[in-house]
């Protein structure tokens, strides 16, 4: 069994009306993942807007509330009433290195703040671990007194890498933690935490809407479409084997960086989408969901009706 | 729409329930009763007793409520003391002079701030601007009987141009036409005095949605579409500025309810500020609690207005 | 579908608007604006002169009765002339100040504190108890307030400062709380609060060392503002006749002396100085939380 | 200027007002756009593509900002003309196409009137026509029920066909010209294909010239003819498409390129530019701006004041850095992190 | 008694009545202090009177009047100040408040003084034609009388009616004291024959039973009757009613004094900050009261003449003896009370010059009060009882008699126990003044070593005054109130041992048998009776359960134009058709 462990994951919202405030219906987030990851590797979900990839990862630290379903972490369940115990072991890199850092508080009160909850430490002591893990992140130590916005936004996002693995957690949920950055920012975060994941053998859940960098950066990927899985695998069971309509959609989407190859891009496009909008029943069911997985290899799952 | 007004009410019933619990602990906690300005030496103690019990005044609190409230609910709040009339009909009349200067108010203060707040938002730092905010600012600070009585003593007495006091001239007949011109003319100072203050309010509010508006990126569109400076402001951030004033035209009854008090004291105007105040110096229960109450039933009206226009005018929260 | 959180990174814009510490930019917002910095130092002056002088001054001696001077004009002896009741205005004017701007600060104060509680832990914590919370705001809403005011102070026996300050207070909390409540629903959605969670910082501490702090400068806006609505929030009711007693001073009791015609128009010293005062601290305290406000908003500072 | 050309930049510089001195967003940019051509603006954010755009229409607050050098459109400089001038031009000639497609559009008029103002504004058309040009204009623009869409508010549509709908204001006058500011970054990729899919179909449809500012390299080699590299408010590379791509020659580009996790599908270490985008303020002012961030190569590789050459045939390139530049060894860009 | 509302205090609402011919007056005073020497209480009709016009009357009051027209169910002045115009009392009275044969009605008293012949004169007739009869008379007294009655008239003296009780129990269906002879006439008879009967002790007012046909007694308060369309037989008739605000009235051909001299008269309620400027613009030519403390700011105005006359109230400090005790229905004075000591009592009286706050606030409108009964009744108030003289050394030696000596030397004196000795002294909120007038008392006190305190440090809001007083608040040892007296001088009301009235819980032998007295057989001498309340208004100042402090003079203004207008003491003849207009426009300052 993985590292981390999801067993039918349910997230519903309750959708409230009427005088009482009554639910009158229920947005299915998250709506039945299974995943399993080993320690050490990183596990990508993408998704287009809404299909309930954040909301996975926040009902994996505990964020949101789950309405069925399991987590282990280690073979340990995660409950709501054991969560605290699991609070060192997992943490989180937000999307936005702006408002992820409280704009009033200087860098080592950021950085500090975890070892203030959980580790009783001397002044000296907690300064002293605060600058180690700074220049682990390629900060300068110096800079424990400054504020965040005296950074960039690729610092700020190493920043709050930081403060994540503060701790030595082992398990790291990255909500599209360079979406917000440009290109060449972008770069250097990614490679960053390729690097502590090496040293800590960090596993991470990489949550990113951007196909591209889940490519360079998942050992496995899932993609989800309305609370569900459409597919499942290794980067090369998707990117060069994608068997689902929407993954082949998708991976047609994304521009080339080839100005050359526009046409046929075009053309494929256009095949792809003329599939789709004339096949979706082979691969929907008659609410548009996706129906459950099935396995093609051991790596490779998706979605598809029974029989076909 | 129905359905929204429906639940709207529902959810005031507490409200107003609640309300009416505190306006009547707070009326039965007043020390004395209606009949200790009655200072009569040949009025014998066994009589005021019996007054006193006649009228039920020494029973607990909650069993006067409890009397109270059923009848409330049938739309009988007693009979006033001092009055000694139906409360409902005493109310009913001071209640339509009320209504008529919360109306006037309302219009003039809507025609003085919607120009001003216009201005002042779309040149913003300007002189004129600078101007406007002086003038909000003293209409902030200065109490709004201190408007009312140098209005008063200006265009009162010094130029004669409006009445002093009362709501109507005397001896003119209810129903006719010098009667209603007789009493618009009797509001139009007082008004004016508390539109002077309540204006303050819209002025600076649109003063700073028109400044908001103007920095959107929907005013970009427009301008990128070709529209000039006049039409950008006209067509996008004007509209989109005033409806919400025209929103809180509800929120506006508490706020003319709350000024009438002063208004209707500086120029002896019959309405219900007044008969407020004189009803709580003379322990008139019945008609402060009454007084309360109805005050709060406008202004449960009045959000449930504001949120009915607002829905209506902004097609972000209408109702279906 | 929802737009793709796409977050524009710009070092320049973000210079702009964040700045270490609010106190900075407002500090250097108000040295800018002439207008709010002549305003602050004469609020500055006006407080220091009155609470000082009101030290000096024999509170007793100036609520004195005087007979052989009623209604005395300004003169070298009495500055500012004198009372119905000889009594010297302009000591009352000095103590007046002095406990209009006690009951400013102290209404202020303490709606303040009452608003930004239940702001805060509404915000924070919405669901339930945001609707809990916002329900009796919302009961508090419907409330005609003026009138309610006025029927309490009524009731209230032992009637003072201290009671006017609470009553206020009761009614005034509100708006402080609609607005805590609706900035920290703002700030709870950002990434640093969510992030002090998933670190296991429980909730007091987040709501105090997180959220609060980046409330700061709108709180400050807003009590300032508050605190001009709230020095010349008893003149209304001592119009009424539900002021303070005469031996206690207020601005709002030299106010309400207006109504009486015979000071109104023959002897104007009497309320006329009381007014300009209120309309001058009104006037100043307005300039500096402009300002403020102006500071607070990245979008209109000036500059 | 030949006969297919729409618009010439000639040394524009755009200033902005921040603390009563003005600082350059744009600097020193010229351009050509042809008929029927895109030309892709790609940069990094805050390297002045969206000022230069904006300069473009004189949408620049008048008070708070500085236009200097030419804009000619059609042989008219309009960095000069009046504003009612300038009026009648936008939203008819030249058309905008906005990043955010919530906020640009008014939230309390209905789609309709929104698509009609252009109309009303620079043609004479009567109230029906107007209708029905709105209603060819949302079919245009792919909108399968424009009819219904039409009285509809801008929240009761999806992202994807609002954005549909700020390009249809955008193209209502059949514009000659059209700036695309960021049109599909608030969008997800399935529907960025979409949209992209549009302008191009309309700029063949309607022979116009479109600026497309973005700061995706593949949006830009999917779309653009030819592509201007802006870094800290100056072109650093101007060249047609293909040229750029398979021959880039700035270190700016060569970085920018490198950086791209889509072009590295080996999951080797992605290439990192040193240091940061300078800000308004702070903006090196002589010299090559990205002089900084490419230390190694030492200050004698770059000009004292340097100027786009034009390297090969429509190719330019600032600076003559780019002839010695080399991408620097493993443990220097280790360090380039760690700078501050 | 018909119209004795407890009043005055801090506030100054002096309520005015009645008028008749006199003389001109224009006053011109050189220090700026008045006296009563200054003012004529009446101006005769002089100059050539305009055919008709109309008289504006300003109804003073800070809040709309109340609209209860109606003589049995008034309860509040502004009410009465409107009633008199168009309805009026069936007797005249003298200046000793002894009925007279001039009203509308004249009345014969039997030899044992307990039945009384009232005759309504022939051509009283009601505005809508119908004769005013005896039976209108008894309607009156039904209506008080009966159970279901909610005004505040049915007192003793209606209990003295022979057979009231039985009928306002339901016991009876008549009142079985009324005998009607004829249309006109009808004999009362009471229980118990005393001198107040024949000043104010008689109900004066008919009500038209005709016109009240099929008004429950219950409904007839708010009755259209009563608040719309009020009938009556007096000089004008009411036109249109403005609730609240305003009453048109005209005038009534078939008074039966003859018709009066205006056409028309309109009542509009002023408020008293704007009775001024509503004088000086001439929008009013006569005002019901007149609020003194504007008085000497306005004394130079050059469109009216003053009138004056003393008020009926009177004010005084009161001391807190003992307690009610409901029980016994009676007082329980208390000889261990804090303020038992009567020289302390004394002494708190002569500390304060009165003298000079009268001059000083109220320009003199105010001045000391010699005794309990004041110089409205003229025919019992004493003269010759010099009251207190302001004598502060004469105040401290009478505590230190007492041995209220100050011990611990903090300037305050001890108890004769040589305990601390503090009095809370509770006073009323009221106009301008109020707050310095009680300032300046404590001040006094304090002069003369009492160590005085305000209750709870402020003034005390009316209604709660009068709750805590009535309640024997512990915690007030001292109050200031007023009273206005009424027609009848017995003051048993106010200090008998069984009025709950009796504010200071005092009471002892003399005083008793003294208020027995004058309301004995004898006391219908007229000279009996002025000796024995000579005695009581002496008694009172020695024992001194309460202190006369100050009376007070009303004034009237009068337009210019306006005259033939008397506001007599005694005098309850309305007889508003004398006055006449020289003008058709009101004379402007
Ligand atoms: N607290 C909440 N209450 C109600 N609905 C919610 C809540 N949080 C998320 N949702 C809904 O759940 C669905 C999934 O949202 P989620 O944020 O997980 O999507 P996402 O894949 O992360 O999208 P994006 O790419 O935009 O971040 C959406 O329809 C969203 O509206
Ligand atoms: N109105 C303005 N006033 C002052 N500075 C401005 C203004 N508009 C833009 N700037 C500054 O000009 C520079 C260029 O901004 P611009 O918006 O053109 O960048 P951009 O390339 O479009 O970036 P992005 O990708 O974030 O949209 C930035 O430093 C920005 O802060
Ligand atoms: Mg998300
Ligand atoms: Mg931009």
């Amino acid at each position: 069994m993985g590292f981390l462990q999801i067993k039918d994951l349910k997230i519903h919202f309750p959708i409230k009306a009427g005088i009482l405030k009554r639910t009158v219906g229920y947005v299915k987030a998250v709506d039945g993942l299974n995943i399993s990851l080993e320690e050490g590797k990183t596990y990508g979900l993408v998704g287009e807007s809404g299909s309930g990839k954040t909301t996975t990862g926040r009902g994996i630290i505990g964020l949101n509330d789950i309405t069925s379903g399991q987590i282990f972490i280690n073979n340990k369940e995660v409950t709501k009433r054991n969560i605290k115990e699991f609070r060192r072991d997992v943490q989180m890199v937000f999307q936005d290195p702006y408002s992820s850092l409280n704009p009033k508080k200087r860098i080592i009160d950021i950085v500090a703040e975890p070892f203030r909850n959980f580790e009783k430490m001397t002044k000296q002591e907690e300064q002293r671990a605060v600058q180690e893990l700074l220049e682990r992140v390629g900060i300068s130590p110096d800079s424990i007194f400054k504020y965040p916005h005296e950074f960039s936004g690729g610092q700020r996002q190493r920043i709050g890498i930081a403060r994540a693995i503060a701790l030595k957690p082992k398990l790291i949920i990255a909500d599209e933690p360079v979406s917000a950055l440009d290109v060449s920012v972008q770069a250097q975060v990614l490679n960053f935490m390729q690097d502590i994941q090496k040293d800590l053998n960090l596993t991470y859940f990489f949550i990113s809407h951007d196909l591209g960098i889940i490519r360079h950066i998942c050992d496995h990927i899932g993609i989800m479409y309305k609370g569900r899985f459409v597919e499942e695998g290794t980067p090369d069971d998707i990117f060069t084997n994608p068997q689902h309509i929407y993954t082949r959609r998708l991976i047609s989407s994304i521009p080339d960086i080839d100005p050359t190859k526009r046409g046929d891009i075009q053309l494929i496009r256009k095949k792809i989408n003329q599939e789709y909008e004339t096949n979706t029943q082979d691969y929907f069911d008659n609410e548009g969901l996706a129906y459950p997985l099935k396995s093609l290899s051991p790596t490779h799952r998706v979605a598809m009706p029974e029989g076909s | 729409m129905w359905k929204f007004i429906v639940r709207r009410m529902l959810i005031a019933v507490p409200q107003l329930f609640f309300l009416s619990i505190l306006v009547f602990i707070l009326a039965s906690q007043m020390p004395g009763d209606p009949f200790t300005g009655m200072i009569d030496p040949s009025i014998t103690a066994e009589r005021l007793a019996e007054l006193r019990e006649i009228h039920g005044l020494n029973d607990p609190w909650y069993q006067q409520y409890g009397r109270w409230i059923g009848n409330a609910i049938t739309g009988d709040f007693g009979q006033s003391f001092r009055y000694k009339m139906d409360v409902t009909e005493l109310i009913g009349d001071r209640l339509l002079n009320t209504a008529g200067l919360g109306v006037l108010t309302l219009l003039f203060s809507y025609l003085i701030a919607i120009p001003l707040g216009i201005v002042s938002g779309r040149f913003n730092d300007t002189w004129a601007d600078r101007a406007i905010a002086g003038y909000t600012y003293v209409g902030f600070a200065v109490p709004s009987f201190i408007f009312g009585l140098i209005a008063l003593f200006i265009f009162g007495f010094r130029l004669n141009w409006f009445p002093v006091s009362g709501s109507v001239s005397p001896g003119l007949v209810t129903g006719t036409f010098e009667y209603y011109i007789s009493k618009i003319y009797h509001m139009t100072l007082p008004a004016l005095s508390l539109a002077l203050i309540t204006t303050v309010g819209t002025v600076q509010y649109l003063r700073s949605e028109i400044i908001d508006i103007k920095h959107k990126e929907f005013i970009l569109t427009a301008k990128a579409k070709g529209a000039s400076e006049n039409r950008v402001y006209n067509k996008h951030i004007f509209r989109n500025s005033l409806l919400p004033i025209a929103a809180f035209f509800g929120y506006e009854i508490t706020g003319i309810l709350g000024g009438s008090v002063f208004i209707e004291r500086v120029f002896s105007f019959p309405g219900i500020g007044d008969l407020l105040i004189s009803s709580i110096n003379n322990r008139d229960y019945s008609v402060v609690t009454a007084l309360l109450l109805l005050s709060g039933c406008l202004a449960v009206i009045g959000t449930m207005l504001s949120d009915i226009i607002l829905s209506m005018v902004d097609p972000r929260i209408r109702i279906k | 579908m929802e737009a793709q959180k796409k977050i524009q990174i710009d070092p320049s814009k973000d210079a702009l608007i964040k700045t270490p510490s609010g106190a900075k930019v407002i500090l250097v917002e108000i040295l800018k604006d002439k207008v709010a910095l002549i305003s602050a130092i004469f609020l500055l002056l006006i407080a220091a002169f009155v609470f000082s002088v009101s030290i000096i001054l024999d509170q007793d001696q100036i609520v004195t009765v005087d007979l052989l001077a009623i209604f005395e004009p300004p003169s070298s002896e009495f500055w500012l002339g004198t009372d119905h009741g000889g009594r010297d205005v302009f000591g009352q004017l000095i103590i007046g100040t002095r406990n209009s701007l006690l009951i400013g600060i102290a209404v202020t104060v303490l709606s303040g504190i009452v608003g930004l509680g239940m702001g805060l832990i509404a915000g924070y914590f919405g669901g339930h108890t945001d609707n809990v919370v916002m329900r009796i705001v919302d009961f508090f809403l419907v409330l005609p307030t003026t009138m309610i005011i006025i029927a309490f102070v009524a009731v209230v026996p032992n009637y003072s400062l201290l009671q006017f300050t609470l009553i206020m207070s009761a009614f005034i909390w509100i708006s402080m709380a609609r607005l805590i409540r609706s900035k920290a629903l703002q700030q709870s959605e950002l990434e640093y609060i969510q992030a002090a969670r998933t670190l296991g910082t429980p909730h007091y501490k987040i709501i105090f060392s997180h959220l609060l702090p980046n409330l700061n400068s709108i709180i400050i806006v807003n009590l300032t503002l508050s605190l001009a609505a709230n020095i010349g929030i008893e003149t209304g009711l001592s119009f009424l006749g539900f002021g303070f007693p005469e031996s206690t001073p207020s601005l709002g009791t030299l106010m309400s002396h207006a109504t009486n015609p015979q000071i109104f128009e023959l002897r104007p010293w009497v309320w006329l100085p009381a007014s300009i005062l209120v309309l001058v601290l009104m006037l100043c305290i307005n300039n500096v939380g402009q300002a403020l406000k102006r500071a607070t908003d990245a979008k209109q500072r000036r500059g | 200027m030949s006969d297919n050309t729409l618009l010439q930049i000639q040394n524009l510089k755009t200033s902005f007002r921040i603390n009563n001195e003005y600082y350059a967003a744009v600097d020193d940019v010229t351009l050509t756009v042809n008929k029927n051509e895109i030309l892709g603006i790609v940069g990094e954010s805050g390297s002045g593509k969206s000022a230069l755009g904006f300069s473009i229409l004189g949408l620049h607050p008048k008070d708070k900002s500085k236009i200097e050098g030419e804009i000619n459109y059609k042989g008219e400089d309009i960095a000069k003309v009046s504003e009612a001038r300038l009026q009648k031009l936008r939203g008819g000639e030249l058309g905008m196409i906005f990043q955010d497609p919530m906020s640009a559009l008014n939230p309390l008029m209905i789609i309709g009137k929104q698509l009609e103002e252009s109309l009303i504004l620079h043609t004479n058309l009567s109230k029906t026509e107007r209708k029905n040009r709105v209603l060819e204009l949302l079919q245009q623009v792919g909108i399968s029920r424009p009819d219904v869409v039409y009285s509809q508010y801008p929240h009761e549509l999806s992202g994807g066909m609002r954005q549909r709908v700020v390009i249809g204001i955008a193209i209502s006058c059949n514009p000659a010209f059209l700036i695309a500011d960021e049109p599909t970054t608030a969008l997800d990729v399935t529907i960025q294909a979409q949209i992209l899919g549009l302008i191009s179909k309309l700029k063949n449809e309607l022979n116009s010239g479109v600026i497309l500012i973005t700061h995706d390299l593949g949006v830009v080699a999917e779309m653009a003819d030819k592509v201007a590299v802006m870094y800290a408010g100056q072109i650093v590379e101007l060249a047609p498409v293909e040229e750029l791509f398979a021959n880039p020659k700035h270190p700016y580009t060569r970085s920018l390129l490198q950086s791209n996790p889509t072009n590295n599908t080996a999951k080797t270490k992605l290439h990192v530019i040193q240091g940061v985008v300078p800000s308004l303020v702070n903006l090196p002012r002589t010299g090559c701006r990205f002089a900084e961030r490419i230390p190694w190569i030492g200050d004698a590789a770059h000009e004292e004041n340097p100027q786009l050459h034009e390297i090969s045939p429509n190719h330019y390139v600032r600076c003559s850095c780019y002839k010695t530049f080399e991408f620097a060894p493993k443990e220097e860009v280790a360090d380039g992190i760690s700078a501050n | 008694a018909c119209s004795d509302n407890g009043d005055g205090g801090g506030s100054s609402e002096p309520s005015g009545t009645g008028e008749e011919e006199g003389s001109e007056e224009t006053i011109e005073n050189e220090d700026g202090i008045y006296s009563l020497d200054d003012f004529e209480p009446t101006k005769i009709a002089d100059g050539e009177a305009i055919e008709g016009g109309t008289l504006n009357v300003g109804v003073v009051a800070s809040s709309p009047f109340e609209g209860t027209l109606d003589w049995q169910h008034y309860s509040i002045s502004t009410d009465n100040d409107i009633i008199q115009f168009f309805s009026e009392s069936l007797f005249t009275m003298d200046e000793a408040f002894n009925i007279t044969d001039e009203g509308a009605a004249t009345i014969d008293v039997s030899e044992d003084n307990l039945t009384y012949t009232i005759t309504i004169k022939d051509n009283v007739n009601w505005h809508d034609g119908e004769p005013v009869k005896a039976e209108d008379f008894v309607f009156a007294h039904e209506v008080i009388g009966h159970k279901d009655y909610d005004g505040v008239r049915y007192d003793a003296s209606f209990r003295n009616i022979v057979g009231m009780e039985e009928y306002h129990n339901e016991e009876a269906d008549d009142i079985s004291g009324f005998n009607i002879i004829d249309e006109k006439t009808v004999e009362l008879t009471f229980k118990e024959a005393t001198p107040s009967l024949m000043s104010g002790g008689i109900w004066y007012y008919a009500m038209p039973k005709h016109y009240f046909e099929g008004v429950e007694v219950a409904d007839m308060s708010s009755s259209d009757q009563v608040r719309r369309e009020p009938l009556g037989y007096g000089p004008f008739v009411v036109e249109n009613i403005v609730p609240g605000e305003s009453v048109t009235l005209s005038k009534n051909e078939d008074y039966w004094q003859g018709a009066p001299l205006v056409d028309e008269v309109v009542l509009t309620v002023v408020n008293p900050d704007v009775v001024v400027e509503s004088l000086k613009t001439g929008q009013i030519d006569i005002v019901t009261t007149f609020p003194a403390t504007q008085f000497a700011d306005n004394a130079d105005m050059s469109n009216v003449d003053w009138l004056g006359r003393v008020s009926r109230g009177y004010q005084y400090t009161g001391f807190k003896l003992g307690t009610w005790d409901a029980d016994a229905g009676e007082v329980s004075y208390d000889p261990d009370s804090k303020m038992a000591n009567e020289s302390l009592r004394e002494a708190v009286r002569l500390a304060v010059n009165y003298e000079e706050l009268g001059n000083r606030m109220y320009n003199g409108l105010r001045f000391p009060a010699t005794t309990v009964i004041p110089p409205y009744h003229a025919l019992y108030h004493d003269d010759a009882n010099p009251g207190f003289d302001y004598d502060p050394e004469r105040a401290k030696e009478l505590l230190a008699e007492a041995g209220y000596e100050d011990l611990d030397g903090d300037g305050f004196v001890e108890d004769p126990n040589g305990e601390e000795f503090v009095i809370t002294y509770a006073a009323r909120q009221g106009d301008a003044t109020a707050e310095a007038v009680s300032n300046y008392e404590m001040q006094a006190w304090r002069d003369i070593g009492l160590n005085i305190e305000l209750l709870e440090g402020s003034l005390t809001e009316p209604n709660a005054f009068y709750d805590r007083i009535e309640e024997d608040d512990p915690a007030i040892d001292m109050y200031s109130a007023g009273w206005n007296v009424g027609s009848d001088v017995d003051p048993s009301g106010i200090f008998g041992s069984q009025s709950m009235f009796n504010y200071p819980r005092y009471t002892d032998d003399t005083l008793e048998e003294i208020l027995a007295d004058g309301l004995s057989e004898d006391a219908f001498e007229q000279s009996y009776r002025q000796d024995v309340y000579n005695q009581f208004q002496a008694h009172i100042n020695e024992v001194l359960p309460l202190a006369p402090t100050l009376y007070q003079i009303d004034t009237f203004p009068i337009n210019n134009r306006v005259s033939g207008i008397s506001y007599e003491v005694g005098n309850n003849d309305y007889g508003w058709h004398t006055v006449q207009l020289n003008d058709e426009n009101a004379a402007v300052d």
